[in-house]
């Protein structure tokens, strides 16, 4: 192994958070990263850790297939409630995403804790606002998100490119059905 | 896959439906859910049975005493609109459809299901610090400030400069100023008094100036010299009030 | 590499501490631990992590060599105080000179940290003690504080009468000055 190889390595066992290649330039000094880390991912294979690539971002993680012997016995402290696992997802693959957009895939309005609580996690962060009437505050996926669910990327989400192409992910036309309903209601 | 059940939410069974509609996060949860009691393919699923289904839902649960928030009856107020028009004869000035409408349902449903089961999924991926672990104990990289200060030789030598002229020993010069030496004065006034017949103001003796400062010392200086020429005998002051203007005239 | 060893190298890895073979025996159940260990510490010989067993427990540990790329240094551009350009500046002129010393011609005592911020730049050093009660401990200028200043050596610090020439010995200190034409405009 080569030293520019074990100085990564050893950058990235001892980062107590992934690095992306310029965090690791930073440390190791002049030489390829990018051909070293793709060397040491290869060493790692069939290994009991592996090397990741985590949204441009890498760590060291112990293999999948090991999670039975590893998996601490104590509840797992980050069980979403299913409101918040929805509105993650709506996030993750609508980003960046208003809370109104969020609502009107939900059917519901979302409590304020819901978003709270994904930010807490750090997956969830603000996003700006769009540049529309009423301004409104947008919603996306941070690259702890990435890091946490083992997403190399947010193409990585399962089935995305099928819901894409279903037009499942198109911006909502809500308007008319929203009107529709509150119509319908003064009526009734 | 294998975990289907962990993905998408069990179906209930009709007398599940039956229970109540504090389950359910909404009427388009509801609605999504009786959709899939229809057990087909969300594509395929027949819009006017939903609406039914819908509807006996809502009037089972009014039979039951159930309170029913105000969004489901919005719901199944719309609900009731689109089955009507679904049901009458093609009216092709209606925009949009009644047909275009419930395709919008659908999707909504489809879209929200989409959700759902991409929530799941995305949970029952190999999560870290529950699958997977990162170091348990990682020695931690360090980033070590250190300061590059900024100074330059001139900053250095005024600040010798600086220290030096503020504890230099302090030496303080008079600054010269305009005045009458008593000498001058009392020439002056006696000159005058010899000129002047009657009681004349002290004043009237100084000299024309714009200088104040002279002035000031020319009034002092003359004053004093009054008093002089007054110990000497050769004027006499008189001054009728306190502060009143102060009077000269030679005593001879 | 085997399933026993990789589930030692994976318990190892994400252990946040040293563990026993008893230890590693309980996350992996069966097999020889012993030997799975020394195959693994083989395996990592030439990397840029090793496995180490301290004291009857066993951890991964970066290499000793590569110690120092764990560490980045980063400069941060700073102006020096008031203070310790003065304090800089005596030394300069009176060296070997000590605190008192320092604090007798600034005329205002300095703190501590002056002093040490001069050390820290490199341009200050101590020089021995003076012989003298108290045995004061003494500052003088280093061949970097020369070399920052363009100095060949300390002879070719300006001199009294160029600083004069220069009009930096103007004892006229700006704000004293304004001062004093206030009171005189006062009083006209």
């Amino acid at each position: 192994m080569d030293d520019l190889t074990r100085a990564v390595e050893a950058a990235l066992f001892a980062s107590d958070a992934p690095l992306s290649i310029d965090d690791i330039a930073a440390y190791v000094g002049e030489g390829d990263v990018e051909q070293a880390l793709a060397a040491l991912a290869e060493r790692y294979v069939g290994h009991g850790v592996e090397l990741v690539e985590r949204g441009g971002r890498w760590h060291f993680q112990t293999a999948p297939d090991l999670a039975h012997i590893l998996r601490r016995t104590r509840e797992d402290a980050r069980r979403l409630s299913r409101a918040a696992t929805e509105t993650l997802a709506i996030i993750a693959y609508h980003e960046p995403v208003s809370r109104a957009e969020i609502e009107a895939i939900r059917g519901v309005q979302i409590s304020k804790g819901t978003l709270d609580v994904l930010m807490e996690a750090g997956w969830v962060k603000t996003a700006g606002r769009r540049e529309a009437p009423g301004r409104p505050l947008l919603y996306a996926t941070t690259p702890d998100f990435l890091t946490h669910f083992g997403l190399a990327s947010r193409r990585d989400l399962p089935g995305i490119d099928d819901l894409k192409a279903a037009g499942l992910l198109d911006p909502l036309d809500e308007a008319v059905f929203q009107l529709q309903l509150e119509n319908e209601s003064d009526e009734g | 896959m294998g975990d289907e059940e962990l993905f998408i939410a069990p179906v209930r069974d009709d007398e599940a439906l039956n229970l109540s509609l504090d389950g359910w996060e909404g009427p388009l949860d509801l609605l999504l859910n009786l959709a899939r009691a229809q057990k087909v393919d969300l594509h395929q699923i027949s819009i006017l049975a939903l609406v039914e289904q819908y509807l006996t839902y809502l009037e089972q649960a009014k039979a039951l005493r159930l309170e029913i928030a105000a969004d489901y009856l919005v719901m199944a107020a719309w609900l009731a609109y689109l089955k009507s028009c679904l049901l009458l004869p093609k009216d092709p000035t209606v925009d949009p459809s009644p047909e275009e409408l419930a395709l919008r349902l659908q999707l909504r449903l489809q879209r929200l299901d989409a959700m759902r089961d991409a929530g799941a999924r995305l949970m029952g991926r190999d999560r870290l610090g529950r699958d997977v672990f990162s170091r348990g104990a990682p020695e931690g990289l360090k980033l070590v400030r250190k300061s590059a200060w900024q100074i330059g030789a001139f900053d250095l030598y005024a600040a010798y400069g600086r220290v030096k002229a503020r504890t230099q020993p302090a030496m303080h010069v008079v600054a010269h100023r305009s005045v009458m030496t008593l000498e001058d004065a009392i020439q002056r006034v006696s000159a005058l008094l010899g000129q002047a017949l009657d009681w004349t103001t002290l004043e009237a003796f100084l000299p024309v100036t714009a200088d104040p400062q002279y002035r000031r010392s020319a009034l002092a200086s003359s004053f004093v010299a009054a008093l002089e020429l007054a110990r000497q005998g050769r004027l006499e002051l008189d001054q009728r009030e306190p502060f009143a203007e102060l009077l000269v005239r030679n005593a001879a």
